[in-house]
C-alpha cells in the first residue's frame, strides 16, 4: 500500500520547488522529513480511548441542507438507540459518549466530518450517512483510517468493504423481492421511472436483467434530475405506455411532484400500479395520502409490522420525540445498527476494530423487523424482504413477506439471471 | 397525434408554471433592476401559506380560493419589509442585491426548516380539481388546467394594472425616469415599495399554485429561481409580454425535448439553447429601447 | 523635500514594502508556522481551504477589480477537478485498466474523451488549457454581445445548473452523483501517506502563493488599471479605442484558470469531487469569502475565503443549523453594510497616514 | 463669417495662441499640416428606435477651426447625433471623418480612427487617479506586454496634457474627489492624449463657475484650431463668446445653421426656444 514513502516525499518536494520559491520550501522539506519518516499506522483507530467509563461513538448524518429531511430523522432513532443502550448499562459497562456531526447535505463534508471523527475525536465507530454519494466518499476514509462506519439505508448493492457495516437492505432483499412480488401478480411489462443517479441506475440495471430473464416487458425507462419538479411528460410518457406496473425509483421531493401528477392524471393502483422503493412513511404525509394510498412499497420495516420489539420501539421512540412521529424502515435499520455494533464489541469483549470484524459474522438482534444477522463475509445483514401497501391513515401494511430473512447477496452471485452485472 | 397534443399541454403548463414564477421577478427584476434570489424563498412562504391555512380552515375546496389572495399578502409583506430594510440602500448596486437577497435566501430556508420541521408537507388538493378533463385522448389534469387559469388571470390583472391605473403609470413612470418622475411629484420611494409589494405577493401566489403540483419544503424556492430569471432575461426586461412569450417558449422547449431526449439532457439543451439565444438578442426579446447606456 | 518624501512614499508607502511583508509572513505562517501547530487532520482541511482560496483570488481580480460577479466559477473547479481526479481513476486502474466504477455502473470501456488523462502531463495541461478554452470562449461571445452585469451573473449561473446536471447525467462516465473518488495514488505517491498529505499541503500553499503574486501583478500593472476603469465605466473604455470585452475576457479566464488549478488540487486533498461541489450553491459560495474580506483588495478574498471555510467547519461542529444562519447573516451585513469587506475597516484607518492609496472597493455600477 | 459652414473651406490656420506654453504646443500644434483637412461629413444620418425617429436625415459638416456648437431642446437629437457618429447607437445614412466611414463599426475601432467624445456626466474613471486616467486615455494601441507590466514614469503626451489642463498638481489624487469642472478638464485632457481629431464634447461647461467657464473656453478655442471640435451647449453665453459656428437641432431635424448671428435672429429658431416648453418631449 505504501510502495516508496521516503523518495515520494522527497520527489514531491522537488516538484513543488520547483514551482515555489525555493528557500521556503527546503527549510519545510526537512522538517517533514523528520516529522514523516514513519507512516503512523495509529493516525486512526489507535487512538480510540476506552481506558474510562465512557467510549466515544459518532453520529453523522446530514441536520442541514437538502438531506436533513431524511436523516434527521435517522440521527432521531441512532439517538434513541443510544440513551436505551446508556440506561441499560452501556457497552462492555462503558457509557456511550456521542459526538454529532453534521454532514451538510454534501460527500465531501461527510469525508471531512468522518476523518475528523477518527482522528480527532477518535470515536470506536460511526454511524450515519444516508446517500450513495455520501458512503462513497466516507469509504476511503474509513479504509485508509482502519475504522468503522455503520450505514443504515437501503443501497444499491455492489459494495462491500471490511470497514463498513450495511445495515440496511441490498438489492436481493428489496429490489429482487419486489419484481418477485410483482411477477407473482401476473405482471407481464413494467415502466421504470427513477432519479437521475447511481441507485436508480443500478436499480433499473438489475430490474432489466430480471424482466429478460423472467418474460417481463420493459416499456420505458425514464429519469428525472434529482429534485425535478414538473413530471407531466414522464407521466405522459407512462400513461401511453400502459404498461401493468411502474416501478419508481425516484427520490426525495420528486416522489411528490410525481404522484401528484400521476394521481391528477387520473392513474392509480388499480390501473396501473406503483411499487415504490424509496417511499417510507416519513415521506408518505409530504406526498399527500390521497395520492398513494393503495400503492406498493417494498422494504423490510413498517411501522405496522407486528412484532413486541417493534411495539416497544414504536412507543419508546413517540415518547421521545411525539405521537405524530412515524417510524420507517431506515430509521429502525439505523436503530438496529447501533445494537449490532453493541452485539459484536461484547462479542469481541474489544471495542478494537479488528477484534469486531472478527466477532461480527453471526451477530444476531431481535430487532423491531423480526431478527436481523450479520453476515461476516460481506458485512450486509440477513433481513426478510416486505412488500406493503399504503394505507388512508397514511402508514403502511405488509401484503407480503418473503420466507424468512434473505441472506445478503450484494453483488447478486446466487442469480443466474444476474451474470455479467457486476 | 395524442402525444404531440398532451405534450403541447404539458409544454404551455410548464410554461404557466414558470410564467408564475417570473411574473414577479419582471417587476422586481426587470422594472427596478433589483436581482431578487430570496424570490424563490416568497414562493415557499406563499405554500406554506396554503399549507397553515389549510390547517386551519380545514375544508380544501375553500383554503385553496382563501390561501391565493393571503399568499399574497404574505409574499408581498415579505418583499416589502426586504426592500424597507436592505434592498433600498441599494439601487445603485444591482448586482449587490444578488448577494444580499440570497443571503436571505438562505436565513428564509432555514427558518421554514426550524419552524415546519424538515420533512415537508402537503396541501390536499379541493375535490372539485382533482382528476382530469379528458378530450378524445388527451388528458388534461385539473390542476394544470387551473394554474394556467391563475396564471393568465394575473398576467391580465398586472397589465391591466400597469397601462390603465394611476398607480400602474406611477410605477411606469419611475421605471422610465426616475428623476423625472420625482421632479413631476411621484413619490419614487412610495412607488418603489409599491413594485416591490406586488413582485412578491406574485411569487406569493405562485408558491400557493405550486402546492397543486409538488412538495411543500424548505427548498421549494430553489427548484425554480435560476429559470425564472432565465425567464426575464430571455423575455427581456422592462414589458411584461416578453416574460410571458419567453415562459411558454421555455416550457414548451422543455417539454419537446424532454419528450425526445430525457428530462436531464432536456434542461441542458433548454439553458444551451437560451445562452446561444442571448448572443444573438443580448437585451432578450422585446425590449423598450433608451437612450441610457443599456 | 516635498519630492523626497513622495519618492520615499511611492517607494514605501503604496504597498510596495508592506505587500512583500504581507507575503513573507504568510509563507512563514504556511510553511513554517502551520505544519508545526496543526494535526494532520486539521492541516489537511487547510489545505482544502487553501484549495478553495486560490478559486477566490480569482473572483477577487474577475469580480473585484473586473465588476464581473461570475456565480458559476463551480464550472470551471469542476473542470480542473474532473479532470485531475480522471488522471487520478486511470493511473489507480493501471495502464490500459478501467476505473472501479465504469465497470460497475457503466460499459466497462473507458470512453474516448478520458484516454488523454492517462498522461500526467496531458493532464496537467489539459486543466490549465480547457478552462481556459472555455471561459476564454464563453468570455469573448457574452461580453462582444454586451452581456454585462446582472445578466452575465444569471448567465453564469445558469452554467453552473447545467454543468451539474450534465454530470449528474452521464454516471457511467462521470459517476454521476457519486462523483469520482477513492483515489490510492497522487501522481504515483500513495495518498494515505501522511507525509504525502503534507506534501500536498505544501504545495497547495506555493501554488496559492504563486497564484496570489500573479494577481498582484495583474492588479499594479496597466492591464489592472484598465481592468477597473472597464469596470466602472466600460462605454467611456470603449470611446477610449480599447475593446472591452478583450480586458474582460482575459479577467475571466484568468480566474477560471485559477478555479481549475484549485479544483484540480482539491481532489487528491480531499479525496473526492462530486457535482455537490460545482453546481450553483457552491459557486454561490465562492463569493462569501471574497465578498467578505474585499473584493477588490488583493488579500482579503484570500483571507476571507479561508476564514470562512474555517467559520464553516468549527460553527457547524457546534450549531449544525447555526452555520445556514450565520452564513446568510454574514451575506446580508457585509454587503449591504460593508461593501468593500472587512478590508474596508482596515484601509479606512490606513487612509490617514498614505497619501496615495490604492484603488478603494467600489460600488457596482448603476443601473441603465 | 458668412459662409455657412458646410460649404467652407477650411479657415486658414491661426498662429499658435500666446497664452500657449511648451505643452500646449507639444500636444496641439505638433503637426498642423497633418490635420489639415480632417473635417466630419454627416449626410442624411437617421436614427430610429422602434418606430420613434430620434434623428431624422440630419447633414452636417463641421470642419478643422471652425468650432461647431450644437445647441437644441431637449430631445432634439443632439446626443443621440453623437451617439449615432460615435457607433453607440445604430443609424442609417452616412458619418465620415478624414475619409473614413463611421458608421456601422465598433465603438472602439471608430475611437482608434480618431474620434473622441465626453459625456453629458463627466464621466472619468472615479477609482482611479488623475495620471491613471490620463494613461489608460493614451495607450489603446499599446501591446499586451506593456499592459501586463507596472506603469513606471509618465508618457510624454499625458505629462503635456497634465499641465495643459492644469491638473499637474493633482496627478496622484483619486479622479473621483475632484471638482466637476476639473473633471471636465480631465475628460478633455483625455480626449487630447487619446489623439482625437475629432472632438464631440457634451456639455462640457456644465456646472462651472464663469471663470472655469472662460478657461474651458480658450482651451476649446486653441483646440478647435487645430482640430474638428463638436459642442453641444445649453449656455448661450458660452455660445456667444466661443462659437465660430452654430448648429439648431429641433426635433431630430437641423433647424438652422450659421453664426451665432444668424442663428439668434432665425424665427424658427426663436419659435422653437420660447415655445421650448411645450414642445419638450422626454428624451428618447
Amino acid at each position: 500500500m505504501r510502495p516508496r514513502t521516503h523518495a515520494g516525499t522527497r520527489s514531491l518536494g522537488a516538484l513543488s520547488i520547483a514551482a515555489l520559491a525555493a528557500g521556503a520550501l527546503t527549510a519545510c522539506g526537512a522538517q517533514v522529513d523528520t516529522a514523516g519518516g514513519e507512516p503512523s499506522e495509529a493516525t486512526g483507530a489507535g487512538c480510540v480511548d476506552t481506558s474510562g467509563d465512557t467510549v466515544k461513538i459518532g453520529f453523522l448524518n446530514s441536520l442541514s441542507g437538502t438531506m436533513a429531511i431524511s436523516e434527521q430523522t435517522v440521527h432521531d432513532s441512532l439517538q434513541l438507540a443510544a440513551s436505551e443502550i446508556n440506561a441499560d448499562g452501556g457497552v462492555l459497562g462503558k457509557e456511550l459518549e456521542i459526538v454529532t456531526e453534521d454532514g451538510q447535505s454534501e460527500p465531501t463534508v461527510f469525508a471531512e466530518k468522518a476523518t475528523k471523527l477518527i482522528t480527532s475525536d477518535c470515536v470506536a465507530a460511526v454511524f450515519g450517512g444516508w446517500t450513495s454519494a455520501s458512503r462513497k466518499a466516507m469509504l476511503p476514509v474509513f479504509e485508509s483510517q482502519d475504522s468503522l462506519l455503520f450505514y443504515p439505508v437501503q443501497y444499491e448493492g455492489l459494495e462491500s468493504s471490511p470497514n463498513i457495516f450495511y445495515t440496511g437492505a441490498t438489492t436481493n432483499q428489496q429490489i429482487v423481492p419486489g419484481l418477485d412480488y410483482l411477477a407473482e401478480q401476473g405482471v407481464e411489462s413494467l415502466f421504470l421511472v427513477g432519479s437521475d443517479y447511481v441507485f436508480p441506475r443500478t436499480a433499473n440495471k438489475i430490474i432489466n436483467a430480471y424482466a429478460e430473464a423472467h418474460g417481463i416487458e420493459v416499456l420505458g425507462e425514464e429519469y428525472a434530475p434529482l429534485g425535478h419538479t414538473d413530471f407531466s411528460t414522464i407521466v405522459n410518457k407512462v400513461r401511453s405506455a400502459d404498461a401493468d406496473a411502474v416501478f419508481n425509483t425516484l427520490n426525495g421531493d420528486s416522489n411528490v411532484a410525481f404522484f401528484k401528477e400521476y394521481s391528477n392524471a387520473g392513474l392509480g393502483p388499480d390501473d396501473m400500479p406503483v411499487l415504490s422503493v424509496s417511499i417510507a412513511e416519513e415521506e408518505i404525509g409530504g406526498i399527500g395520502v390521497e395520492n398513494v394510498e393503495g400503492q406498493l412499497t417494498a422494504w423490510n420495516y413498517y411501522q405496522t409490522v407486528d412484532t413486541p420489539e417493534n411495539a416497544a420501539f414504536v412507543e419508546a421512540f413517540q415518547a421521545e420525540y411525539g405521537a405524530d412521529r412515524v417510524t420507517s424502515d431506515p430509521m429502525e435499520a439505523a436503530y438496529d445498527s447501533l445494537y449490532l455494533w453493541k452485539g459484536m464489541v461484547e462479542k469481541a469483549e474489544s471495542f478494537d476494530v479488528a477484534d469486531v470484524q472478527e466477532a461480527a459474522d453471526g451477530v444476531s438482534f431481535d430487532a423491531p423487523e423480526g431478527t436481523v444477522t450479520v453476515n461476516g463475509d460481506n458485512h450486509h445483514i440477513a433481513k426478510t424482504a416486505l412488500i406493503g401497501r399504503i394505507g388512508d391513515d397514511g402508514l403502511i401494511y405488509t401484503e407480503w413477506s418473503s420466507d424468512g430473512p434473505i441472506e445478503p447477496d450484494p453483488f447478486l452471485e446466487g442469480y443466474d439471471w444476474a451474470e455479467g452485472l457486476s | 397525434m395524442d402525444i404531440l397534443l398532451s405534450q403541447l399541454f404539458a409544454g404551455l403548463s410548464l410554461g404557466s408554471v414558470l410564467l408564475l414564477a417570473a411574473l414577479g421577478l419582471a417587476l422586481t427584476f426587470g422594472q427596478m433592476g433589483v436581482i431578487n434570489m430570496a424570490h424563490g424563498e416568497f414562493m415557499m412562504a406563499g405554500a406554506y401559506t396554503a399549507f397553515v391555512v389549510q390547517g386551519v380552515i380545514g375544508s380544501a375546496g375553500i383554503s385553496l380560493l382563501v390561501a391565493l389572495p393571503l399568499g399574497f399578502v404574505v409574499g408581498g409583506l415579505l418583499g416589502l419589509l426586504l426592500e424597507a430594510t436592505l434592498i433600498h440602500r441599494m439601487y445603485h448596486r444591482p448586482l449587490d442585491t444578488l448577494l444580499v437577497t440570497w443571503g436571505v435566501a438562505l436565513v428564509l430556508q432555514q427558518v421554514a426548516r426550524d419552524v415546519f420541521g424538515a420533512p415537508n408537507v402537503d396541501v390536499t388538493a379541493p375535490e372539485w380539481l382533482s382528476g382530469a378533463v379528458t378530450i378524445g385522448d388527451v388528458t388534461l389534469p385539473k390542476t394544470r388546467l387551473f394554474i394556467l387559469t391563475v396564471a393568465i388571470v394575473c398576467v391580465a390583472t398586472l397589465s391591466i394594472a400597469l397601462k390603465a391605473t394611476p398607480l400602474g403609470r406611477r410605477i411606469r413612470a419611475v421605471v422610465q425616469n426616475r428623476d423625472l418622475a420625482e421632479t413631476s411629484g411621484v413619490s419614487s420611494r412610495g412607488t418603489d415599495r409599491l413594485t416591490f409589494f406586488i413582485g412578491s405577493g406574485l411569487a406569493g401566489i405562485a408558491g400557493v399554485a405550486l402546492t397543486l403540483l409538488g412538495s411543500i419544503g424548505p427548498t421549494l424556492g430553489t427548484s425554480y429561481i435560476v429559470d425564472a430569471f432565465l425567464v426575464v432575461v430571455a423575455g427581456g426586461i422592462g414589458q411584461i409580454k416578453g416574460t410571458v412569450i419567453a415562459a411558454t417558449a421555455l416550457g414548451l422547449m422543455q417539454a419537446f425535448f424532454e419528450y425526445s431526449t430525457t428530462a436531464s439532457v432536456a434542461k441542458v439543451l433548454v439553458f444551451v439553447v437560451i445562452v446561444a439565444f442571448l448572443q444573438v438578442r443580448p437585451q432578450g426579446l422585446v425590449t423598450v429601447r433608451t437612450r441610457s447606456l443599456v | 523635500m516635498t519630492g523626497m518624501t513622495d519618492r520615499l512614499h511611492t517607494l514605501l508607502a503604496p504597498g510596495r514594502t508592506r505587500a512583500l511583508a504581507g507575503f513573507a509572513l504568510a509563507a512563514v505562517l504556511l510553511f513554517a508556522v502551520a505544519p508545526v501547530l496543526l494535526s494532520p487532520f486539521r492541516l489537511s482541511l487547510l489545505a482544502k481551504f487553501l484549495c478553495l482560496a486560490m478559486v477566490a483570488v480569482g473572483i477577487g481580480l474577475a469580480w473585484g477589480r473586473g465588476g464581473l460577479l461570475t456565480l458559476g466559477q463551480g464550472v470551471y473547479f469542476g473542470l480542473g477537478a474532473y479532470l485531475m481526479a480522471m488522471h487520478l481513476k486511470l493511473a489507480d486502474a493501471g495502464p490500459g485498466g478501467v476505473p472501479d466504477f465504469m465497470s460497475l455502473y457503466g460499459t466497462g470501456e473507458v470512453p474516448w474523451w478520458w484516454e488523454p488523462m492517462r498522461s500526467p502531463a496531458a493532464t496537467v495541461l489539459l486543466i490549465v488549457l480547457v478552462p481556459a478554452a472555455l471561459a476564454g470562449l464563453l468570455g469573448w461571445a457574452v461580453f462582444t454581445r454586451r452581456v454585462r452585469g446582472a445578466y452575465f451573473a444569471i448567465l453564469s449561473q445558469a452554467l453552473a445548473a447545467a454543468f451539474a446536471i450534465l454530470l449528474i447525467g452521464q454516471q457511467q462516465t462521470t459517476g454521476g452523483t457519486n462523483g469520482l473518488n477513492g483515489f490510492r495514488a497522487f501522481f504515483g505517491y500513495d495518498l494515505t501517506d501522511p507525509v504525502n498529505q503534507r506534501m500536498l499541503y505544501l504545495i497547495a500553499a506555493g501554488v496559492l502563493l504563486l497564484m496570489v503574486l500573479v494577481a498582484r501583478q495583474l492588479m499594479v500593472s496597466r492591464f489592472g488599471e484598465l481592468l477597473v476603469a472597464v469596470r466602472d465605466a466600460e462605454d467611456r473604455v470603449r470611446f477610449l479605442g480599447y475593446n472591452p470585452a478583450a480586458v474582460k475576457t482575459v479577467a475571466y479566464v484568468v480566474a477560471a484558470v485559477m478555479a481549475a488549478v484549485g479544483g484540480a488540487l482539491f481532489v487528491p486533498i480531499v479525496g473526492i469531487i462530486s457535482p455537490a461541489d460545482v453546481g450553483v450553491v457552491p459557486s454561490i459560495g465562492f463569493l462569501v469569502g471574497v465578498a467578505i474580506g474585499g473584493r477588490a483588495t488583493l488579500l482579503g478574498p484570500v483571507l476571507g475565503s479561508i476564514a470562512v471555510s474555517w467559520a464553516q467547519t468549527s460553527i457547524s461542529e457546534q450549531f449544525p443549523s447555526g452555520w445556514i444562519y450565520f452564513q446568510g447573516a454574514l451575506f446580508i451585513v457585509v454587503i449591504a453594510f460593508l461593501p468593500g469587506g472587512l478590508a474596508s475597516l482596515v484601509r479606512r484607518r490606513r487612509r490617514r497616514d498614505s497619501a496615495a492609496s490604492p484603488p478603494a472597493p467600489e460600488l457596482e455600477e448603476r443601473p441603465a | 463669417m458668412t459662409d455657412l459652414p458646410t460649404t467652407t473651406e477650411p479657415a486658414a490656420i491661426e498662429p499658435e495662441p500666446d497664452t500657449t506654453g511648451p505643452a500646449a504646443e507639444a500636444l496641439l500644434g505638433t503637426d498642423t499640416s497633418r490635420f489639415r483637412h480632417d473635417y466630419l461629413e454627416v449626410r442624411g444620418l437617421r436614427v430610429t428606435f422602434g418606430g420613434f425617429v430620434a434623428v431624422r436625415d440630419v447633414d452636417l459638416t463641421v470642419t478643422q477651426g471652425d468650432l461647431r456648437f450644437l445647441i437644441g431642446p431637449n430631445g432634439a437629437g443632439k446626443t443621440t447625433l453623437i451617439d449615432a457618429i460615435t457607433g453607440l447607437v445604430g443609424a442609417t445614412g452616412s458619418a465620415r471623418f478624414g475619409g473614413t466611414e463611421l458608421l456601422g463599426r465598433g465603438t472602439h475601432r471608430i475611437a482608434r480612427d480618431g474620434v473622441g467624445r465626453t459625456f453629458q456626466t463627466a464621466s472619468v474613471f472615479e477609482e482611479l487617479t488623475v495620471l491613471q486616467n490620463l494613461d489608460i486615455a493614451a495607450g489603446a494601441r499599446r501591446g499586451p506586454s506593456t499592459l501586463l507590466r507596472r506603469r513606471r514614469g509618465t508618457p510624454e503626451a499625458v505629462e503635456q496634457a497634465l499641465e495643459l489642463v492644469g491638473l499637474g498638481a493633482l496627478r496622484d489624487t483619486t479622479a473621483g474627489v475632484l471638482a466637476h469642472g476639473q473633471k471636465q478638464w480631465l475628460e478633455i485632457g483625455m480626449l487630447l492624449v487619446q489623439d482625437a481629431h475629432l472632438m464631440l464634447l457634451d456639455e462640457p461647461v456644465a456646472g462651472m463657475t464663469q471663470a472655469e467657464r472662460e478657461a474651458t473656453g480658450e482651451l476649446l478655442r486653441r483646440i478647435g484650431s487645430q482640430r474638428v471640435v463638436v459642442v453641444v451647449e445649453h449656455d448661450m453665453e458660452f455660445l456667444r463668446s466661443y462659437a465660430d459656428s452654430v448648429t439648431v437641432m429641433h426635433q431630430g431635424r437641423v433647424l438652422a445653421e450659421g453664426t451665432v448671428a444668424e442663428v439668434q435672429n432665425d424665427p424658427a429658431v426663436v419659435e422653437v426656444y420660447l415655445g421650448a416648453t411645450h414642445t419638450d418631449d422626454e428624451e428618447a
